[in-house]
């Protein structure tokens, strides 16, 4: 809590310095807009109402959801069968690897042409993005199991969907959770960038149309809520994490974001 | 800094004047000529190193040239223009294109057979397009709501995709992108509109520089705008030759270019050019120009047209363009 | 002090690991009887295969060759055997008595005729009171008196230990051992126990055998006539002192 | 005397080259089925594209692709080699640079815990930032060129570096520390001989991550701040709908990855030798 | 046995943790001295203060009151202890050698005037030929043996050695006790050695310290009067039972 307060004090001296050395090096606004300006283009009544803020924090936050959820769960599961099956495991892992290591913005017209615009799309750019950290952290939990754990319940007779529901899924949820927070993060650029692909609405699109009017308050404005909203998503996974994981021993304090 | 790979810098003599030479975007077919110029050595013969820059497109290079990070620039007139009035210090120096190359594209069998009927469409343009800055002032001179329409922002490679896709009823594009647009929807379907034939009378690509350039470094605008516009008009003559020149410096699919090239000739091919010269400012136009920006894009001008430009830097003799 | 049925039969038992490098003989030829309710221990160098043995007969591992049965017929793990494994094992995720009900969950029994036996089992490992804790909340010695309670649940006839107390110190163990002799005399099971303790396997056992390092053979059966119950004097005691000489000199330890 | 050692101890010192050289050949065989299976992927490709008579500017074959990176075309001279050289050239500057950079920045972190505490969450702030979106800023502030393209590249992979290397070096074994500190080791000591080399796996799987996002940042640089490359190759040729070389270019970029991966890798396995001997399955 | 004059003197010696939730009496108050050459070993409950102890002794915790003084000086632990640890604490990333000459470098003296010495060491534990092998190369007690040379190579009056074997098992850990009693008498060293194991204890010392549960004070200070070299036979000897039961008698576990 005291560090919380500590790193809030740290956040408003940047701020203040910011806005300082704005003032003071005379910075044009088109190159650093000062804090206050940027602020303004958020909370002063009129130009919020100009920017339709709550319309595109909605688009991106809804995008950012539902991408969260489908790479949770297609994540996991393509994860669940890797682990599952050695065959399925060398079919698909070089796949993912190879579409990994791709600059996704490069396929952005075949994105286009493909799928369209709008919620689904970047939905699904956002997986692609974010995708990868998951299989890699599930599949590696659920490969991370002590085999005397497994001995344990093999010598019982246990079924492999035993040995998966019993031991190695709930054994791999620290693993799945470093993974989803991971994830949450890309989920947010990956969301960006299927705005930036292609978009009429969430705070991409503002920031893209702000670019074009060169209008670098509303555009640090953007960055500002979008880094926001990856901070605040985090730290919702972080304390779903500290619920789920009650079993863990409480070693971490405030967490690393 | 970047120099091109055979940029002529490489042996140069002593006293060559350093030139950063801003463009508006990544290579299309209307940059042969600075190549031209640069194979050919005329930049060099006037004392210059010209340092060509890739773009980001109109509102970069204008805040590149109000930083002087660069020194001429290529951007679209309604641009500088705007910033002007926020307090750029910019000024266009020559012209590039006679005639608007603003374009407006559509399945023909989308039922669209007059600008018009675009209102209630789905419009794809990049948001830092310059179409989707000069929308307002098209759509009022055609009569129509600028907000009568839907605008997705799209990455600026996703244009032809976007229509192919039919994910837009409109793409809006430069007229000089036609023979892309042809490659993914056949040319009997491809439906377009020039804007510059439904009154859209604007200046488009010109050269701009810094207020205090002008000042400082009046003979290198000169020098510049002379190698230039010779290039220009070497380029309008052979330009077959000028692409394979242009693909000697970049990757450039020079089938692709060349019809590029041709289309964008099209916009040379006026009366005022043909008399006055590649490149000639005129000031009815200009002040034209400058009115449409401040009616229809809610500019406040705080300065007379005639700020806006300085031709006084043009070649004389003017490259005259007899087609 | 045997009955006359032995509870199992192990003979001639072998087993060879296929590895990278080659074969490995792992087990040599292992013979020897289990009688019911007896506290057999098993002694022998890192490595020679004590781990392998009881792997085998829990069914963990194939055996090369060589039997083991119980009145002449194939021995059938699966309900049969409790393990309690070096580590505690407990599942992080379940509260204690969860844990000591996992096996009923694997072995698809009705969990709620189970319940009362684990509590029961608990209070036998002296831990009634601590059946909705999670284990991290107990110390080592805990968490290995959970996983004996986990062992015997399903009511297995033959307990199997695998050096179950290594990895506790050393006042803590001894500790263990007269708790776990308790637990053997009140629960009245048979006790197959693998241990590098020679003390240790003296002091908690009927018989001692004795295994070579690897390929492994017996070197001896030794049986241990010390009375019960045993005690820390038992421990103390000369005759205490004669057995283990005479396993650290089976193990050349001299 | 060593009467003791035969039974249980007993070891002979392996050859460490040979458990390299091991580890190579595992290696390989372990990739070509991954190999098989990517050409697989690929026959697969060309399949769909002749049976289902893709257009290319929708998806060229891969052989339509590689046709284009093999022989010279009449129609464009797209000079792989310069190309591909001065990716590779951006590829290593940038990642050599990141990993440089983001290993100081780490340990200086690791250093001063007020610096940590002040300068991290600033950094995951510009993590959780889409580097596109200020890569326009990031142009205007530092114009065009290897070097902005390198930053580009820097602040796309820079965090995984310094967060592995941060972990690295605070998950020391406090006895490890104890066992020093008796000795009265100052700070440096402890820094130079426990801390960083314990902090070596750690760097190396940040690296691992840092290698595939640093050809993505390269790339990107490329797109935005770039006359040349393989980013520039794609920019160039999105603008004219030419697609073959666009994907003849991505494979390249994924083979660029597939291969820094192997060479960081193998780098990995030669400096740190001991842990050639962990338990192989 | 004693010579006159202790090497160290340890006076009413307290700890007192301060912890978040109040303060937490480790050490009540230990009084002993130790003399040149001497080998004594301290049992305790787990969590007593052992640990504590040797660690104010070796001046990484500050102590709360009490002295620690040598000739009536203050004691000056930098040079003149080593320690080990319960694990090996090997530098995995160093080979055996430059393992052992640690401490050369961290104290910043001429590392070449010792490696002479740290391969004399080496060969004293046991293990030359391996000074060029990683510490992951060797097995547990092969490197706990490489962190008894280490703490050896400053040439240190005093060896603290917290359950330096705690981690071995029980036959491995035998063989290293015959180890340490050749190591000791060879080295001439003192030694502290702090142990869970009651025969341990008893096997390797001239005097064993039983501390209490915490807040510990000495419980006794038991005289080990058995003969030396200390064989196994000395082990099972009914005098070291007699020894033992005392000990148990002292910690309540009979
Ligand atoms: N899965 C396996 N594959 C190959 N070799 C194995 C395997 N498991 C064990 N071994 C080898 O077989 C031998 C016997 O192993 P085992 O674990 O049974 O010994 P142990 O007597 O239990 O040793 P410890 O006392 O150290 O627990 C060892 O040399 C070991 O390396
Ligand atoms: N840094 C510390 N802060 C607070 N309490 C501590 C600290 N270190 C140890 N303690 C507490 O002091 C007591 C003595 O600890 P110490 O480690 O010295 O015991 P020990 O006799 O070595 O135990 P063991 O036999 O388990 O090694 C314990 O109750 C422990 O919890
Ligand atoms: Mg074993
Ligand atoms: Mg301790």
């Amino acid at each position: 809590m005291k560090l919380l307060l500590r790193r809030v004090g740290y956040f408003f001296l940047f701020l203040l310095f910011w806005q300082v050395a704005v003032m003071v090096l005379g910075i044009k606004e088109f190159i650093i807009p000062s804090p206050l300006k940027t602020l303004s283009h958020i909370f002063q009544p009129t130009l919020a109402a100009k920017y339709q803020w709550p319309l595109h924090i909605q688009a991106t936050l809804m995008e950012i959801l539902l991408s969260f959820l489908i790479t949770a769960i297609s994540g996991n599961l393509v994860a669940l069968l890797i682990s599952w099956s050695r065959a399925l495991k060398t079919l698909i892992t070089p796949i993912i690897v190879f579409f990994n290591s791709l600059p996704k913005i490069a396929l952005a017209p075949l994105f286009l042409l493909w799928f369209g615009y709008g919620l689904l799309p970047n939905t699904l750019i956002a997986v692609l993005v974010a995708f990868f950290p998951i299989v890699i952290n599930t599949s590696t939990g659920l490969e991370q199991v002590d085999e005397d754990l497994l001995n344990l319940v093999r010598y019982l007779g246990a079924t492999k969907g035993q040995i998966y529901v019993k031991i190695k899924i709930p054994n791999a949820l620290p693993y799945i959770f470093s993974g989803f927070k991971i994830s949450a993060t890309m989920c947010v650029v990956g969301s960006i960038v299927g705005e930036f692909i292609a978009s009429d609405k969430g705070l991409g699109y503002l920031l893209k149309d702000a670019q074009a009017f060169i209008d670098t308050p509303t555009m640090f404005a953007c960055l500002l809520l979008i880094s926001l909203l990856g901070i605040l998503f985090f730290g919702a996974l972080s304390l779903l994490e500290a619920r789920v994981l009650y079993w863990m021993p409480q070693t971490t304090g405030g967490g690393k974001g | 800094k970047e120099a091109s790979p055979k940029a002529p810098t490489k042996e140069a003599p002593k006293a060559l004047e350093k030139v950063d030479f801003q463009l508006n975007w990544k290579i299309t077919g209307d940059h042969a000529p600075y190549y031209v110029a640069l194979e050919k050595g005329w930049y060099k013969e006037e004392g210059l190193d010209v340092n060509v820059i890739l773009g980001q497109g109109s509102g970069y290079t204008v805040q590149v040239i109000d930083t002087k990070k660069a020194d001429i620039g290529i951007s679209d007139a309604p641009v500088p223009i705007t910033n002007r009035a926020k307090g750029a210090k910019v000024k266009i120096i020559g012209i590039i294109f006679d005639k608007h190359p603003n374009c407006m594209y559509f399945w023909k069998s989308s039922g669209i057979t007059k600008p018009q009927d675009i209102v209630g469409k789905t419009v794809a343009v990049p948001a830092t397009d310059g179409h989707k800055v000069m929308w307002p002032a098209f759509a009022k001179q055609i009569g129509v709501d600028p907000s009568s329409v839907k605008f997705v922002n799209i990455e600026p490679a996703a244009k032809v995709s976007a229509l192919a896709s039919k994910n837009a009823d409109v793409v809006f594009e430069l007229y000089t992108g036609k023979p892309f647009m042809e490659k993914a929807i056949p040319p009997d379907q491809l439906g377009y509109f020039v804007w510059s034939d439904y009154g859209f009378n604007a200046y488009a690509h010109s050269y701009i520089t810094h207020d205090d350039t002008i000042k400082t470094r009046p003979e290198m605008l000169r020098k510049f705008l002379k190698a230039t516009y010779r290039a220009w008009d070497y380029t309008l003559k052979n330009p077959a030759e000028a692409i394979d020149i242009l693909g000697k410096y970049h990757p450039i699919n020079k089938e692709d270019y060349l019809a590029n090239l041709k289309v964008v000739m099209d916009f040379f091919k006026t009366d005022r050019y043909k008399n006055n010269g590649i490149g000639y400012i005129d000031p009815a136009r200009m002040r034209e120009t400058v009115e449409l920006v401040a009616r229809y894009m809610n500019v406040q001008m705080n300065f007379p047209p005639e700020d806006v430009y300085d031709a006084s830097f043009l070649p004389s003799p003017p490259f005259k363009y007899n087609w | 002090m045997h009955g006359n049925t032995p509870l199992l039969s192990i003979r001639e038992l072998k087993k060879v690991y296929k590895t990278r490098e080659g074969e490995l003989e792992a087990l040599g030829s292992v013979t020897f009887d289990i009688y019911p309710q007896e506290f057999v221990s098993i002694v022998g160098p890192s490595g020679c295969g004590k781990t392998t043995l009881l792997k085998i007969i829990a069914g963990l591992l194939p055996k090369t060759s060589g039997e083991i049965f119980v009145d002449k017929k194939q021995f059938d793990p699966s309900r049969e055997v409790g393990f309690v494994f070096q580590k505690p094992l407990l599942l992080p995720w379940r509260k204690v008595i969860d844990n000591v009900l996992l096996p009923i969950e694997i072995l698809k029994l009705d969990k709620r005729n189970y319940i009362e036996k684990a509590r029961a089992l608990l209070e036998l490992v002296g831990l009634s009171g601590f059946e909705n804790n999670y284990p991290n909340e107990l110390s080592g010695g805990m968490q290995q008196r959970v996983s004996i309670a986990r062992a015997l649940i399903h009511d297995p006839k033959l307990i199997l230990m695998d050096e179950p107390f290594g990895a506790l110190d050393a006042l803590t163990r001894e500790r263990m051992n007269l708790e776990l002799l308790r637990i053997w005399s009140e629960s009245q099971k048979t006790i197959l126990f693998v241990t590098h303790g020679i003390q240790e396997a003296i002091f908690l056992s009927d018989r001692v055998i004795i295994l070579s390092a690897r390929p492994s053979r017996m070197i001896k059966a030794l049986d241990i006539e010390l009375p019960r119950p045993r005690t820390m004097e038992v421990r103390s005691s000369a005759e205490f002192g004669v057995y283990s000489l005479e396993v650290y000199r089976c193990l050349e330890l001299t | 005397m060593n009467h003791v050692l035969k039974s249980t101890d007993s070891l002979t010192p392996p050859s460490r080259l040979n458990a390299l050289i091991r580890w190579v050949t595992r290696s390989i065989q372990k990739n070509l089925n991954s190999i098989f299976v990517v050409l697989g992927f690929f026959l697969l490709w060309e399949a769909a594209v002749w049976v289902f008579r893709i257009p290319p500017f929708i998806l060229p074959a891969p052989s339509t692709a590689l046709s284009h990176l093999l022989f010279p075309r009449a129609e464009a001279n797209y000079r792989w080699s310069y190309h591909i050289s001065s990716t590779v050239l951006a590829i290593s500057l940038s990642f050599v640079a990141t990993s440089t950079v983001g290993i100081l920045i780490a340990i200086a972190l690791a250093w001063s815990k007020r610096l940590k505490e002040i300068i991290l969450p600033a950094f995951v702030f510009i993590n959780s930032l889409p580097i596109i979106a200020i890569a326009p800023i990031i142009l205007l502030w530092m114009g065009y060129g290897v070097f902005t393209n390198m930053v580009i590249a820097f602040l796309v992979g820079f965090f995984p570096v310094v967060i592995n290397t941060i972990t690295g070096l605070e998950a020391v074994d406090e006895d490890l520390l104890d066992l020093v500190r008796y000795l009265h080791a100052s700070k440096l000591q402890v820094f130079l001989k426990i801390r960083i080399p314990n902090a070596l796996p750690y760097i190396f799987s940040g690296l691992k991550i840092c290698s595939t996002m640093s050809i993505v940042g390269a790339i990107v640089g490329e797109f935005i701040a770039s006359d040349r490359g393989l980013g520039y190759i794609i920019i160039n040729a999105q603008y004219s709908m030419n697609t073959p070389p666009i994907f003849s270019s991505l494979i390249l970029i994924s083979l660029a990855g597939a291969l820094l991966f192997t060479l960081v890798s193998l780098l990995e396995r030669i400096l740190m030798p001991w842990t050639a001997f962990e338990a192989e399955p």
